[in-house]
């Protein structure tokens, strides 16, 4: 199959697999169980097809013509594809003990689920404003929704509420940036903005330097840094786990596709004046961050403040991509692979062991889960030591790449500044394992059922495992340096 | 596989299935002896096969991360052989003397895994792959100390914890930087300990990135100031851990100055010097006299331990062959006492569950094969002429006199510092009448012997035939002496 | 015209933005953000007039269906809010935050 | 047999009679006793042996035995042999300590009888002659110092020996750490001769040969240092403090090692290096001074001591302090002379209070102990003679060797050396008469238990050998030929002292001996004089030097680790620790103040970032433009 | 010259009707001047030649949008007793103000300081439903395609969570 068609089909694959649940959903033959291996199904198929095009360098325009270049499939994009194609399986693979125990995932959720794949494949494509923000709001409302799927929680209708106010909020922020790109540019799409940026001086792009910083607090936004991301906290504990679980690892991936794309092909010029800003943002959100996780109660509010720390240290990668070093660039897919993978599994977990209740799961639930349920404990630790960024797991390596880049790019004391943070985080994601081992258990045994849900969860803490010690010298599976590879060649798809 | 692998991962292998099979426990404490005992076996091997002068051997050399130059860099010299000796003869022995008390997997699991973690510290060669040990060396500790510790053993484990990741984590950063230092210097990526060591760095620069890996090995020793974690962690620890802790891993952070600060700024280290051995002094009798007051056995020698090895930096920093060779000789003479003190006194709070000196007594009298085996090791600290720590101290004094008549005077109050504790800690828990709680006093079960006499022997044979022992070490030591007097070349 | 537009378009924004942080009912609110887009919508239009491209104007055009997309979600925001607390204060969803 | 072997055995039977005794003893329980009994005297009796014969071929052919047994340390210069050298000086020091430690472990066989921990005492017994016998014979000082210490580490043992009480425990815990202090001194000593002069060897030959090398200033530091060990050793002051106490432990070890052989290691040592001393003539008249010092206030203080050791622990400090006036003026075989004499009286009056004490129920004091000289007419004998010659009467063997050392002192011309050893030297009469008049001389009488012949026997030989061990050193003036002096062949100073000056200081002192004598007797015996005497003076109460030691060095040391731990770990860097910890997660609480939970601060704080973001941008723009 | 004043008297009225919407109490007052704000905006988009975009505006926003405001706000029949009370709405309007203005002088200026103007002359047509029809069918056949599922995904969200519970 050709690129090109794989492009084409696996967003057309979703789109069809979602219109077809919706429709399918009405009929009286529907049940929960076929939605949801309907979406599975689908997210595996778009998966495998994705993933069968990032073993080489390669970028295309899809249907240029009819298209007008707005849509350009390359490893990058097809990495992130991938990515967050995994991460939907896996989110949902996890869920599946949440989902049916719960009421509320109707077909809808999974329609919806589809929906924002879409809009991520789509996104993590585009080429072109527009396009984007297009894309960016067809996953953005599809999980505005899926946050408030649980109507008879008032958490979950405040989150939904908050996070669709801000979130359109910080939308128009993108239009007007846009709209003054647009206004100097006299074009929206990426390839002619970094053109025109490359044949005039900066007196003419002022409005471009401007509108790209409102660009920039979109995605700042949505990927909750500080001051931009107050919501996070709120709208991941009114959130149901698993789409919790969604929103932190994949969304945020899908984000970063754009960021990174219109980064390093437009904003790079402006490295100088965006550096200090990006550092600001990450140390203040490093701060924030870890300020706000040290003082929760609850497990998944204090994994939805940590997601903000981990914001600040992609921050720091994408202030430390230089326009002759673009390591960090690198840094940032493998970071975020690593942080999806774990958080996925860390909100896994939690979905797991919550029986679908909408209670918060504090730390003193916890409590010597550890005795009953030895794998869950340790496959829940294994994800907070790849949180915590501790070495054999795949969030040190992440950490290691983010922290040498910017050492690279003359950013020492930001990665300083990175470690101490990680530092305090050590706080954090060790008091979930204190209380896991080492305090007496509280309630009786519980069995959880699911073995499936169990055994993904198993699986992710394997590959967090792996992706930070393994190496293809003890067995022919790919490790670490096959993932840095595929980043390499993301990243250089881009200049093609 | 080849030997220093063996060493590395058998232990962590066998962790890691035990930590997957649920089976029964006499089985995994079968397993653990004979995976210590494989370990040993390797070890002794390791150790008669070893040529003293050839300088790195044993070297694995496997490509981990090639795009950042990280490689799976193992070898073992004069310096790490000691240590590398300690932990495999102490494993079997803590087993042995521990088997009865404790009925817990998770025990002899994270003991395995420490066991590997150490081994895979002092034998990394490259920055990287240290780091990773160095780090995970620390969960089992974490772990025993949660599951298996007193008091207030969460908050005092996450504390341990904490501090020591501080550390770790800004080396890290000092690493990192010297790699990309490397990288802009010759264009690739390495984190090869022999590579590194070309990298030139001006002065501030190399001040900072030396400060960074201080400090986290200043933590793990620890030195002054950062000694806080100590007591309460060794207090809250259970006998095993505690016994890792002080023999090895806190002889780690002393190793790894060698090994890594001594290899790689070797100019600056010199330059530091003087602040590390006035720091290590001052810790020396700051450690010694704060433990006088102390009426917690387990706290007295957590200080008795931190006095010895600033006493160990000091003998570093002094940086001549008599200074090296002396602190190398004391960490092992150090393991080898403080881990059978601290074995000791997990037996003596099995049986009387109380670790203040204040409430035991007598127990010569009802015991007295346990009086003699604790006098002696708790002599052997105090550095009495034929155990392992005289020679040691000796030594050390002499290579601080060497350097410094003053820097002499102070160091030598170490043969004081240690007796201000110690004959209390003798005379209150050993001597006088019996009370009401060591009256019932049980001495040593047959297996406890088993796992003394050794390093009993041990210490005695260090002490009365050091040469022997010594020859492993100063051809290494003479080594970094010639390359810190050797110019560098292109400076 | 096209700077008077844009300027125009620049407050307009501004004041829209200050309702909606200022407001407390949730329908002023969601007028202010539709009041957002207009701003943008004006400035497009006003940059296709002065191109002479239609671009701008399709843009505006989506802009304004992505409105119509959004304002669906908020009517049905409105229902939920209203069924769940029978009011539209702002001020009174704080339910999830972290003050201590 | 060759010669080194013959060293080797006589240092390491002791060594190899301990290591038996020590493993049956804790291995086995109840052995007999005569096993222990065999194994110990076996130990002694082998090296006392070879001790007499190996002297007797140094003395009478001048031959040096020496022994290599192995390479002990090797770094680069420093090259530590454990070899053994027995020259004449050696040979003199084992000629007294081997013997005299075989009477004593024949003393201890009745002394210790039945005792439950007999295996023990033997064990620890043998071991220290080990050490002892590497402490004399080492031929690097090194070695020297392991024996050194290895006597302070078993003298701990034996001191504490009866841990039950832990008074005694303690007592051996001020021995070994008083002694380490002089330790610290030898050793740094060592290791600044090692750095002068190691390069050249470290033997004794080698190190002795080369001192000249070394620049005044730096040789006077080494020689007070190595000056500092024997004073911890030989309890000079001001580091005496521990002897007196060592008294715990049972008598045999008091004889032996607090009497007769260690504490005497510091004369030897001072000896030893006599060419060192010899050079630094500054620190020999301090040596001088601290002897002096020591022999009065030991005096002094002896004079008022009831407990019959204590009277002895004193005695032995002041008799030490005479060895080092000698030693300090240059006189060092008349110092090591003094030394061989007193072994065997002071051996010999420890082992009658050892007696004494055992006949009459465990009393040591002298106002419950009196009249008793009845009961145990052989050991009053004894005693007294061992008395008199203490007190230098002629000819008994005291006589020569303590008025050698007054002549010396007279001719070195520090005359107020002499007075106070004049001085030392009649109150040493006073307080040991005191001693014997106040417990054989009296109007009360009790009866006590009879004595063993294993502790009788002892005793007798020692008597004998107080009697006449002064024939082995008689002065010309007397027609002898100093033989002992000739022998060890050390760099004496050489003093001119006419022979009717000699004489008539031997006359006067003689005579004021015997007025002293008189003096007592008329005080004590047969009165209750001793009554009177109070416990609470200043002298009784030794000038109060424990208190001031504990005030001064103990006290301070333990509110310093006080103040160290509590003060400075704990409070000032743990709280600022845990206030740091603390103010974080304060400061996240105040934070969270921000996340209120309300939307619309939430977009304000989104709106206050675009500003402040805008305000940086626009002001870098502007600066660009 | 007729243009800059037609311009002039319109962005005043919507300056003043946007603000009338943000301060008045009642949401149905601020709905009225919204409409007012958007008619005016609809003008403005005339003004500009943009036919198309003024009927479209002025039926979506105008017609549709307000009248599904208005009907919310029929609909939840919210009293004015429950209203919020919003007692220092007037503090928070300025304060915010305050903080905004930095941010929109700083854009004006921006936009003043850029000489972005090209002042094409528009073809004939310019801005009618041929026009506009023709480059959304070309040009941004994408988005707009997007935009479509981007109304169903709208959809299918709000009946999620507005439907009943069956």
């Amino acid at each position: 199959m050709t690129n090109e068609l794989i492009a084409l089909l696996v967003p057309g694959l979703l789109l069809f697999s979602a219109i077809f649940i919706l429709l399918y959903g009405l009929s009286t033959s529907y049940t929960k169980e076929k939605g949801y291996y309907m979406t599975l199904v689908t997210l595996l198929v778009t998966f495998i097809l994705a993933v069968s095009t990032i073993s080489e360098k390669h970028s295309i325009e899809v249907l240029p013509d009819i298209f007008n270049s707005m849509l350009v499939y390359d490893t990058f994009s097809a990495t992130f594809i991938s990515l967050f194609l995994f991460g939907g399986f896996l989110t949902l693979a996890i869920a599946k003990s949440f989902i049916d125990k719960t009421s509320y995932f109707t077909h809808e959720s999974f329609v919806l689920l589809l929906f924002s794949l879409f809009g991520m494949v789509i996104l993590s494509m585009a080429n072109e404003l527009v396009t984007a923000f297009v894309a960016l709001e067809i996953a953005s409302m599809s999980v505005y929704v899926l946050v408030g799927l649980n109507r008879h929680s008032l958490k979950a209708s405040e989150a939904f509420f908050k996070y669709l106010l801000l979130g359109s909020f910080a939308a128009s922020f993108y239009l007007l940036g846009m709209m003054l790109i647009y206004a100097q540019a006299k074009t929206t799409n990426l390839d002619g903005i970094a053109e025109y940026i490359l044949h005039t001086e900066l007196h003419s792009q002022l409005l471009i330097v401007a509108g790209s910083m409102l660009i920039m607090i979109t995605i700042m936004f949505k990927i909750a840094s500080v001051p931009f991301g107050a919501w996070v906290i709120d709208v991941y504990e009114g959130a149901s786990l698993p789409i919790t679980a969604y929103m932190a690892g994949v969304f945020k991936i899908a984000v970063f596709a754009f960021a990174l794309r219109i980064f390093l092909s437009d904003y790079i010029s402006f490295e100088a004046i965006y550096d200090p800003l990006i550092i600001g943002g990450a140390v203040v959100t490093m701060i924030g961050g870890s300020l706000l996780a040290v003082i929760q109660n609850s497990v998944k509010k204090m994994l939805a403040a940590s997601s903000v720390v981990h914001s600040g240290y992609l921050l720091i990668a994408l202030a430390s991509i230089e326009v002759s070093n673009q390591n960090a660039a690198n840094a940032i897919i493998f970071y975020l692979f690593a942080y999806f993978i774990s958080a996925l599994g860390a909100f896994g977990v939690l979905s797991y062991i919550s029986k679908g209740g909408d209670v918060l799961i504090t730390f003193s639930d916890l409590d010597g889960l550890a005795k009953d349920k030895p794998l869950i404990a340790a496959s829940l630790t294994i994800f907070m030591l790849s949180l915590a960024g501790f070495p054999s797991t795949i969030g040190f390596i992440g950490k290691f790449y983010i922290f040498t880049s910017a050492i690279e790019a003359g950013n020492t004391l930001l990665a300083l500044f990175g470690a101490l943070t990680a530092f305090v985080s050590i706080y954090y994601y060790f008091k979930v394992v204190v209380h896991l081992y080492f305090k007496e258990s509280v309630h009786l045994s519980v069995d959880y059922g699911y073995k499936v849900s169990l055994a993904f969860i198993v699986i992710s803490a394997f590959i967090v495992l792996w992706g930070g010690v393994g190496t293809s010298l003890l067995f022919d599976i790919p490790g670490i340096n096959e993932l840095n590879k595929l980043t390499e060649h993301s990243i250089e798809s881009l200049g093609l | 596989m080849s030997t220093l692998s063996i060493l590395i991962f058998l232990p962590i292998a066998t962790a890691l299935f035990l930590f997957f099979i649920r089976i029964n426990i006499q089985i995994v404490k079968v397993l653990y002896m004979v995976v210590t005992s494989i370990i040993l076996y390797v070890a002794l091997k390791l150790y008669i096969d070893f040529d003293p002068n050839a300088p790195m051997q044993f070297v694995e050399y496997k490509v981990w991360i090639r795009e950042y130059g990280i490689n799976y860099f193992v070898g073992v010299d004069g310096v790490s052989l000691g240590i590398v000796m300690m932990n495999a003869i102490l494993m079997p022995l803590i087993a042995i003397a521990l088997y009865k008390q404790r009925d817990k997997h998770g025990y002899w699991i994270h003991l395995l895994f420490v066991q590997g973690g150490i081994m895979g510290a002092v034998l990394s060669l490259d920055l990287m792959l240290f780091y990773l040990f160095w780090e995970i060396m620390l969960l089992p500790i974490f772990f025993m100390i949660g599951l298996f510790g007193y008091g207030r053993k969460n908050f005092i484990t996450m504390k341990f914890n904490m501090y020591t990741i501080l550390g770790s984590l800004v080396m890290l950063i000092a690493i990192l930087y010297i790699a990309v230092q490397y990288k802009e210097q010759f264009g690739v990526y390495s984190f090869s300990l022999f590579e590194l060591k070309n990298i030139t760095l001006s002065s501030t620069q190399s001040i900072l990135v030396f400060s960074g890996f201080m400090l986290a090995f200043a933590i793990k020793i620890p030195i002054f100031p950062f000694h806080t974690w100590l007591t309460e962690t060794y207090r809250s620890a259970p006998t095993g851990a505690v016994i890792v802790m002080s023999a090895l891993m806190a002889k780690l952070g002393t190793y790894a100055i060698w090994r890594f600060l001594f290899t790689l700024f070797s100019d600056t280290s010199h330059e530091v010097a003087p602040y590390f051995i006035a720091l290590g002094l001052f810790g020396l009798i700051f450690f010694g006299i704060s433990a006088m007051y102390q009426t917690h056995l387990k706290k007295m020698f957590a200080l008795s331990s931190a006095s010895h090895l600033s006493l160990i930096v000091v003998g570093f920093f002094i940086y001549d062959v008599y200074g090296l060779v002396g602190s190398s000789y004391l960490m092992v003479a150090h393991a080898l006492s403080s881990a059978a003190l601290f074995l000791m006194v997990g037996m003596l709070f099995e049986r009387t569950k109380t670790h203040y000196i204040d409430s035991l007594g007598g127990i010569a009298k009802v015991a007295p094969r346990f009086a003699l085996f604790f006098a002696f090791f708790a002599l052997s600290i105090v550095g009495v002429p034929l155990t392992a720590g005289f020679v040691a101290e000796v030594l050390i004094i002499l290579g601080a006199f060497n350097y410094n008549i003053y820097i002499g005077f102070i160091t030598a109050t170490t043969i004081l510092i240690a007796m201000l504790f110690m004959f209390k800690v003798i005379s209150k828990v050993l001597f006088g009448e019996p009370n009401e709680v060591t009256k019932d006093f049980q001495d040593l079960r047959m297996h406890e012997l088993f796992a003394l006499v050794p390093l009993a022997l041990l210490v005695l044979a260090m002490g009365i035939f050091p040469n022997y022992f010594i020859k492993n070490i100063e051809p290494t030591a003479q080594f970094y002496i010639l390359e810190k007097e050797a110019p560098k070349n292109d400076k | 015209m096209l700077q008077e537009y844009m300027i125009l378009s620049i407050i307009l924004f501004c004041i829209g933005v200050v309702g909606l942080i200022s407001r407390r009912n949730i329908i002023v609110i969601y007028m202010s953000i539709e009041l957002l887009l207009n701003a943008v919508n004006l400035s497009l239009v006003a940059i296709s007039a002065d191109l002479a491209d239609t671009s701008g104007q399709v843009i505006s055009l989506i802009i304004i269906a992505i409105a119509a997309s959004e304002a669906a979600l908020f009517m049905s925001l409105f229902v939920v809010l209203f069924r769940n607390k029978s009011s539209l204060d702002a001020d009174l969803f704080d339910m999830l935050g972290s003050k201590k | 047999m060759s010669d080194s072997l013959l060293l080797n055995i006589l240092l390491l039977s002791p060594l190899l009679s301990a290591t038996l005794i020590f493993l049956l003893n804790i291995s086995i329980a109840g052995v007999k006793q005569y096993i222990y009994t065999f194994l110990a005297l076996m130990g002694s009796g082998i090296s006392a042996l070879l001790a007499l014969y190996i002297s007797y071929f140094s003395y009478a052919e001048n031959q040096v035995l020496g022994s290599h047994l192995f390479t002990w340390l090797s770094i680069e210069n420093f090259i530590v042999e454990v070899a053994l050298k027995a020259d004449a000086l050696s040979s003199f020091m084992i000629l007294f300590i081997a013997p005299v430690s075989f009477l004593i472990h024949v003393y201890a066989t009745g002394y210790m009888n039945k005792d439950k921990s007999y295996g023990r005492f033997f064990a620890y017994f043998n071991l220290f002659i080990f050490f002892m016998f590497l402490l004399v014979l080492a031929d690097n000082p090194i070695i020297m110092f392991i024996g050194w210490e290895g006597v302070g580490l078993t003298s701990y043992a034996l001191v504490g020996f009866y841990f039950e009480d832990i008074k005694n425990t303690y007592a051996g815990n001020k021995a070994f750490i008083v002694n380490r202090v002089g330790d610290f001194g030898f050793l740094s000593a060592l290791m600044l001769l090692f750095i002068e002069v190691g390069s050249g060897g470290l033997s004794f030959d080698a190190i002795l040969s080369n001192i000249g090398q070394i620049e005044p200033s730096m040789l006077s530091l080494i020689a007070f240092l190595l000056f500092v060990g024997a004073m911890g050793k030989s309890a000079q002051i001001p580091l005496f403090v521990w002897l007196p106490d060592a008294m715990a432990g049972p008598t045999p070890v008091s004889a032996l090692i607090h009497a007769a052989t260690m504490v005497t290691a510091g004369v030897y040592m001072v000896a030893r290096f006599a060419p060192l001393y010899n050079l630094t003539l500054d620190v020999s008249l301090f040596i001088a001074y601290i002897g002096a010092f020591s022999a009065l206030f030991a005096a002094i203080v002896a004079t008022r001591q009831f407990d019959i050791k204590k009277i002895l622990a004193y005695s032995t400090i002041s008799q030490l302090g005479f060895m080092f006036m000698a030693l300090g003026v240059g006189a060092y075989s008349t110092a090591l002379f003094h030394m061989f004499t007193h072994s065997f009286f002071k051996a010999l009056l420890f082992m009658g209070a050892g007696a004494i004490i055992v006949a009459f129920h465990h009393k040591q004091d002298i106002r419950e102990l009196r009249g008793i000289r009845e009961s145990i007419p052989a050991l009053f004998v004894m005693m007294f003679i061992a008395t008199l010659t203490i007190s230098a009467i002629p000819p008994l063997s005291a006589f020569f060797s303590k008025d050698a050392i007054m002549s010396a002192l007279y001719a070195s011309g520090h005359i107020e050396l002499f007075i106070i050893a004049l001085v030392a030297s009649l109150l040493t009469v006073f307080y040991m008469f005191r001693l014997i008049f106040v417990v054989f001389y009296s109007k009360v009488k009790q009866a006590g238990a009879s004595n063993s012949r294993s502790m009788i026997y002892p005793m007798a030989v020692l008597t004998i050998l107080s009697i006449f061990a002064g024939l082995l050193n008689v002065p010309e003036i007397f027609g002898g030929n100093l033989n002992i002096s000739n022998w060890l062949n050390i760099l004496d100073k050489q003093f001119f002292i006419s022979h009717s000056d000699e004489i008539i200081l031997m006359s006067v002192n003689t005579l004021l001996i015997i007025g002293v004598i008189f003096y007592t007797y008329k005080r004590y015996a047969y009165s209750d004089t001793i009554e009177k005497e109070s416990e609470h003076s200043l002298v009784a109460n030794k000038f109060y030097i424990d208190e001031i030691y504990s005030a001064v060095i103990v006290k301070p040391l333990y509110a310093l680790s006080v103040i160290f731990d509590k003060n400075i770990s704990h409070h000032l860097i743990d709280n600022t620790i845990h206030r740091l910890a603390l103010y974080y997660e304060k400061l996240g609480v105040v934070f969270s103040y921000s996340e209120n939970g309300n939307v619309r601060y939430y977009a304000l704080y989104m709106l206050f970032g675009v500003v402040s973001g805008f305000t940086y941008l626009y002001i870098l723009l502007r600066a660009a433009l | 010259m007729q243009n800059e004043i037609i311009f002039a008297i319109l962005a005043l009225l919507t300056i003043v009707s946007s603000i009338v919407m943000i301060s008045a109490h009642r949401p149905i007052d601020s709905a009225l001047a919204f409409i007012v704000a958007l008619i005016c905006i609809a003008a403005l988009f005339g003004l500009v030649n943009a036919t198309f975009l003024f009927v479209v505006q002025i039926i979506i926003y105008a017609g549709a949008i307000l009248s599904l405001i208005l009907f919310i706000v029929m609909f939840l029949n919210i009293k004015d007793e429950n209203l919020p009370d919003e007692k220092n709405k007037n503090w928070w309007l300025l304060g915010t103000s305050l903080i905004v203005a930095p941010f929109g002088a700083i854009l004006i200026d921006l936009i003043v300081r850029s000489d972005i103007a090209v002042n094409m002359v528009p073809a004939e047509g310019f801005g009618g439903i041929k026009d506009v029809g023709l480059t959304l069918f070309s040009k941004w056949v994408l988005p707009f395609e997007l935009v479509s599922i981007l109304l169903l995904v709208a959809l299918v969200g709000a009946v999620t969570l507005a439907k009943r519970d069956n």
